[in-house]
């Protein structure tokens, strides 16, 4: 089968795996198969394609002309080969997760849960292998109304304020800002593809630049920059499968991952560097980062504490990309990678906590660690890799970023990204602690009784962990991977 | 002066059709807001019907050797036509009146907006018994 | 029904030379002033003013309000037949050319004639109807109050009480 | 249609008139026919074969450029020329589209909210509707504009009076009085241009206007037609009789009127616009299309702020109804190719979208019985397809991708973009009216989804026959979102065809 049907079945297979769902909604053990065969076949099929990525290629199917001179064009580069890799994989992972916690917590409507993720993954592959910027936005707001349903799963008047707010910022931004973003490049530069060391070079100049940026950034909601942020805390509101793999992984992601390929592809990293006017994206990253840390370490809640971590560490993915150089960019590349890795294991194990001891708030976790140690230790595992110390994939992002940074000029960065690991530091490592080192309240000084989480949650909490410490000894090779991105070339 | 009496008709024209728009506009009897609108029509048909005019001119009858010059004949053909929609506008207009009449007993307009109103109520109020 | 003596002896002269009137200005308006909407309208008052003498019962049964229905139907069908059959001689729609194909001329006389008949019929069954509805009306809303008086429990009447 | 292929009649040559007189001609009958469902099944089988001759006469007009038929074998200047070019063979297809794929959904919901002895004048009043509207389309003659569009609009106050409701009555009544001044401010603007050069048809009028264009008669005819046209399409100022009137009217009726009748009044105003008023100096700085840019923007900032205070599902659709013809007249206001088309696109899309959501709106009346918006909450779950629908139309609305309102945001912003920074705050005031949409469309989707079912009677899903031209409908926002080829290339002709641009 050639290159363009894989890209083709990338995208239907998941489509297939929705009519499957819907079909076999009434019996659940049939529908749980056909969503682990569809996501097994799906990150199959999508991991074949990634040899002729690597030796350069870059394969593009065009399905149809929506506009004049406008297409619906599908080409694969390797961040878009990775970001989709990523959401196929854990695809697999976040399935068998689901299965466990949905069971255990008896939720209602699982058929129009599964089918509303399948789409949500479909949206994401689409997005990741889109050829332009009308392609992106078609799939991005898929992803958006496929997800309503998600966050808004419990039908409870708070899950229906926390939709309202997630759709809210997102919709209104993606047509308010982002829409006329890209009909202003139609307009500039007449074409919307992505093409490597972008289309808008030498066309914008100055504030105009700087404007167009901002309608971009601000734009593309899902990238959780800090004035547009407020949907991710709110959309805690969902079962945590969802929170776990669409905030952790294929909604903000495909956010950041908008970003790169737009400061890439679109602007093209020659201009970023030399315009001035683009710089103002360094200092907002930086300030998102450092305040999402701070109000985190406040949170209470422990998903809304991860919210607001996510939230700063989308911004290191961002900060990489506004740098414009190599190492930022591909440092922000990586970081896409091990944040997810980390940041599932961390959701997986919140879910765990809430299904096993129906407890949320973190100071009641007190001794946690000693009731469910399994969940526990991967969930300092992952917090270690998202506070970047090294055995775990975390520290070679935050490293390469910090490089980028130097090459920028930008020094105070350098700083800034310290500061965060130790923000990162604060609020993190007092939830392992705290569940290792205190006992349970109630309980004796007699050896506590273990309560695990459901066997399917605690295998899928294991493979990520040990995902997070896999990445550390792939880094080269993403590394290698992600590099001819940065080059005007691009390989071709 | 006699440029001022040429265009006697469509000062005429001028004043009518204000008159006919003024008070379709302002009286709140619907039979006068009727009766307006056919004010304002006939002040259309004088417009044209003056247009067609010329001084001299005879029927446009083509006879043998006719030789004086006839008045344009079509601008009394369209406006039969617009003499007809007027007449089906009326009938129109007058039998939602009467079926308005039926409906909330009053045609005059304030009075129909506080019976709608009522009927609004008594609507809901209808729907909550049954609910 | 109050006996008005002349009226109804004026009537009964006046009414037969009005429609005859009618009738001729429908069938002189090729040439001379008249044609289907005037005859139409001429018509129409012939029997409305038979309707005023002689009651709308009696005038009602003269021209039933069916056959008024049917009337206004034919007058319209009459006009597009014509049309219709211009098309079927292979001619434009309405291009009475046609009708006589060796002599244009009269094939026009005779097509304005037909389409005049037809405007008239329609003008005057119009013109009947709508005195019929209005005049009819003051009989129906007389029956309505008189249901609403006799049965007392008045079962909720439907607002619109829209009868036919 | 006549099979006889006797003597020369040729069906094809013919198509104009027959598209007008196949309509015409079916009303009459239709009054004979009074068994049950006669006069449905009569006016469906003519709105298909309305609907087969204006899709033919689109393709004569893409294959062999505009058609010019001559009514009753008179020469254009004298007799009354049919001329159908791209633009009104699109109108055309759009208006017998409409006709065609509401009727099957009209059986049951006429059958409810119509008496049973009048449904042979209901139809009949329909076809004379649908006959009206295909003949202003259609028609090269100014007058026989006029002469149609009263045609219409009668047929409309009767359409609109038929419901069981007593408020359709007064909303009728209000249409009556306004639409009869439109028609006669039409009526007069026509009479002015024909004093002025002494012709009625369209094309020669146009010629003819260019030395006498410097008059204030003509200046005057020019602003007695934009307003009669705006007050019959309810431009902004002039919108007060169309929400009662589509609300409170029988549903069958909204779902027609609300995808045709504001659209053929635009086509109208193009058309005195582009083709007579087009071309001709003292007009150029003076154009009233742009003079109508404020109360555009005006009637889609409003009538999207004023939807989402709605309490009736029905009069919140005909408000959204005003906010999207404010959108149409923007497209136009703002000219040029881009404008025009986005203008032209938006009659399509709109069309689509607002006929899927009346009829959902309609199917919902049939079950529930009420279109208070309280009544609606939780038929998300008791009828699933209908709200479905109603979801899947009401984004359509908003203009998120991979829609047909999408097609038409794009068309309009990249319109407004080239018109420098008053173009920048254009685009900013649509796309903060289509947020605006965003509100009061999910106000319901809250409303349906997220409350238990209050109405004790069983609400069963929609029947069938209502179901499928709904969902035909959405499919179609949706279908025509992603192929273009039909909607934006043939409104790109037909702008080019107006301005007069050579493609």
């Amino acid at each position: 089968m050639s290159i363009e049907t894989h890209i083709q079945l990338a995208l239907l297979i998941p489509i297939i795996g929705l009519v499957g769902i819907v079909l076999t909604g009434r019996i659940p053990n049939l529908r749980e198969a056909v969503t682990l065969i569809t996501a097994t076949a799906n990150a199959i099929n999508v991991w074949s394609i990634f040899p002729a990525i690597q030796s350069g290629a870059r394969p593009s199917v065009t399905l149809f002309e929506m506009l004049p001179g406008l297409t619906v064009n599908f080409t694969v580069e390797p961040l878009g080969m990775m970001f989709a890799a990523i959401a196929s994989t854990l695809w697999i992972v976040n399935s068998i997760y689901s299965i466990g916690y949905m069971r255990g917590n008896k939720e209602t409507d699982q058929t129009r849960f599964y089918a509303c993720f399948a789409l949500s993954i479909s949206a994401a592959i689409g997005i990741a292998f889109a050829g332009n910027l009308l392609t992106l936005f078609i799939f991005y707001e898929i992803l958006t109304l496929s997800t309503y349903p998600l966050v808004t799963h419990k039908g409870t008047e708070e899950a229906k304020r926390g939709g309202r707010t997630y759709l809210g910022i997102l919709i209104a931004t993606s047509i308010g800002l982002q829409l006329p973003a890209i009909i202003w490049t139609w307009n500039l530069t007449g074409t919307l593809d992505f093409v490597p060391g972008g289309t808008l070079t030498g066309k914008v100049q100055g504030l105009s630049a700087g404007l167009l940026l901002a309608l971009y950034m601000y734009g593309v909601g899902k990238a959780a920059l800090m004035p547009i942020h407020k949907w991710l805390p709110a959309a805690m509101v969902a079962p945590t499968p969802v929170s776990a793999l669409l905030h952790a992984v294929a909604v903000v992601k495909a956010g950041v991952f908008t970003v790169i390929k737009i400061i890439v592809y679109v602007f093209g990293l020659e201009l970023i560097t030399t315009e001035s006017a683009t710089n103002w994206l360094i200092y907002a990253a930086a300030i998102t980062l450092t305040l999402a840390s701070l109000i985190a370490m406040n949170q209470d809640n422990l998903k809304r504490r991860l919210a607001y971590s996510t939230i700063s560490q989308l911004s290191y993915v961002i900060l990489g990309a506004a740098l414009g150089t190599a190492m930022g960019v591909v440092g922000g590349g990586m970081h896409i990678a091990m944040h997810a890795a980390g940041k599932i294991t961390l959701f997986f194990c919140a879910g765990a906590i809430y299904v096993a001891l129906h407890k949320t708030e973190i100071s009641d976790m007190k001794g946690v660690g000693r009731i469910m140690p399994v969940t526990m230790f991967c969930f300092m595992i992952g917090a270690l890799s998202v506070i970047g110390i090294p055995p775990l994939g975390g520290s070679w992002s935050k490293f390469l970023l910090m490089v980028g940074a130097a090459d920028a000029g930008f020094q105070f960065i350098i700083g800034v990204l310290i500061l965060s690991s130790l923000l990162n530091v604060a609020y993190l490592m007092p939830i392992p602690l705290r569940g290792f080192m205190l006992r349970p309240p109630g309980a004796g000084d007699g050896p506590v009784k273990v309560q695990e989480a459901p066997l399917a949650c605690l295998i899928a909490i294991c493979i990520t962990a040990t995902l997070t410490f896999v990445l550390f000894f792939l880094a080269q090779d993403i590394f290698d991977f992600l590099l001819p991105i940065t080059v005007a070339g691009g390989g071709q | 002066m006699m440029e001022w009496l040429g265009q006697f008709n469509y000062y005429v024209f001028a004043i009518l059709m204000m008159a006919g728009i003024y008070v379709a506009m302002s009286r709140g009897n619907l039979v006068k807001k009727v009766v307006g609108l056919n004010i304002f029509q006939a002040s259309v048909f004088l417009l044209y019907i003056s247009s067609g005019k010329i001084w001299g001119g005879t029927a446009p009858i083509l006879g043998d050797g006719l030789t004086q010059p006839i008045s344009n004949p079509l601008p009394h053909v369209l406006i039969l036509t617009a003499i007809v929609v007027g007449v089906a506008t009326t009938s129109i207009g007058l039998a939602l009146i009467v079926r308005i009449k039926e409906a909330y007993g009053t045609v005059e307009e304030d009075e129909i907006a506080e019976a709608e109103a009522l009927y609004e109520e008594e609507l809901i109020r209808a729907e909550e018994a049954e609910a | 029904m109050i006996e008005h003596l002349v009226p109804r002896i004026l009537a009964k002269l006046l009414i037969p030379f009005i429609l005859l009137f009618g009738l001729y200005v429908q069938f002189h308006g090729d040439f001379g002033p008249g044609g289907g909407f005037q005859a139409g309208v001429i018509f129409a008052a012939g029997i409305i003013l038979y309707a005023l003498i002689y009651g709308l019962d009696r005038a009602r049964r003269v021209i039933t309000p069916g056959l008024v229905a049917f009337l206004v139907a034919l007058g319209l069908l009459i006009y597009a037949g014509v049309g219709v059959a211009t098309l079927l001689l292979g001619a434009e729609f309405l291009n009475y050319g046609a009708l006589d194909s060796h002599d244009p001329v009269h094939g026009q006389h005779l097509g304005i004639l037909i389409i005049e008949f037809g405007v008239g019929t329609t003008v005057a069954a119009v013109m009947i109807t709508i005195f019929y509805q209005f005049a009819g009306r003051l009989q129906i809303t007389r029956e309505l109050e008189s249901d609403e008086t006799d049965d007392e429990d008045g079962e909720e009447e439907e607002m619109t009480g829209s009868p036919q | 249609m006549s099979t006889a292929a006797n003597a020369g009649f040729s069906l094809m040559a013919n198509l104009p008139a027959l598209q007008v007189v196949v309509p015409m001609i079916a009303a009459p009958i239709c009054t004979f026919l009074r068994f049950r469902n006669g006069p449905w099944a009569f006016a469906l089988l003519v709105s298909a074969a309305t609907f087969w001759i204006s899709v033919n006469l689109l393709m004569q007009v893409l294959g062999s450029g505009d058609i010019s038929y001559e009514m009753g074998g008179w020469p254009p200047p004298f007799g009354i020329e049919y001329r159908v070019d791209t633009i009104n063979a699109f109108v055309l297809l759009i208006v017998s589209g409409v006709s065609l794929i509401t009727l099957p959904y009209a059986l049951r919901s006429v059958e409810r909210e119509v008496p049973r002895d009048k449904h042979h004048l209901f139809y009949a009043a329909w076809l004379l509707c649908l006959c009206g509207m295909l003949g202003i389309t259609i028609t090269g003659d100014a007058f026989n504009i006029f002469v149609f569009l009263e045609i219409s609009s009668l047929s409309t106050y009767m359409l609109l009076a038929s419901g069981r409701d007593p408020r359709a009555l007064t909303a009728a009544f209000q249409y009556l009085v306004l639409g009869t001044l439109g028609a006669t401010f039409i009526l007069i603007g026509v009479g002015l241009l024909y004093i002025m050069t002494g012709t009625l048809n369209i094309i020669d009028l146009a010629e003819r206007l260019g030395p006498v264009s410097d008059t204030t008669s003509v200046r005057a005819a020019a602003a007695f037609l934009t307003v009669g046209i705006a007050l019959k399409f309810a431009l902004f100022p002039a919108h007060f009789w169309l929400p009662n009137g589509y609300a409170y009217s029988p549903s069958a009726v909204g779902v027609f009127l609300s995808a045709t009748a504001t659209k053929v009044s635009i086509y109208v105003l193009l058309r005195f616009q582009f083709t007579i008023f087009g071309d001709i100096p003292a007009f150029a700085e003076l154009d009233f299309a742009t003079l109508l840019l404020p109360f555009a923007i005006m009637a889609f900032l409003v009538g999207s702020t004023v939807a989402i205070f709605q309490t009736d599902l029905k009069r919140l659709l005909a408000w959204s109804s005003i906010a999207q013809i404010g959108y149409m007249v923007a497209g136009i206001g703002l000219g040029g190719v881009d404008g025009l088309t986005a203008g032209i696109v938006h009659l399509f899309n709109h069309a689509v979208t607002k006929a899927a959501l009346f009829m959902a709106a309609g199917a919902i009346f049939l079950r529930v019985g009420s279109m208070h918006i309280d009544k609606l909450a939780g038929i998300g779950k008791t009828m699933p397809f209908t709200t479905l629908a109603f979801v899947l139309a009401g984004l359509s609305l908003i203009g998120v991708p991979t829609t047909v309102g999408f097609i038409s945001k794009w068309y309009l912003i990249l319109a407004a973009l080239q018109h420098g920074v008053t173009g920048y705050a254009i685009a900013a005031l649509v796309l903060a009216s289509s947020l605006l949409a965003v509100i009061y469309v999910w106000r319901i989707v809250e409303v349906a989804y997220f409350r238990e079912p209050t109405a004790n009677r069983e609400v069963t899903e929609a029947p069938l026959s209502m179901l499928l031209p709904l969902w035909a409908l959405t499919i179609g926002c949706f279908y025509f979102g992603l192929e273009t080829g039909y909607s934006v290339d043939i409104a790109r002709a037909a702008a080019q065809s107006l301005l007069g641009v050579t493609p």
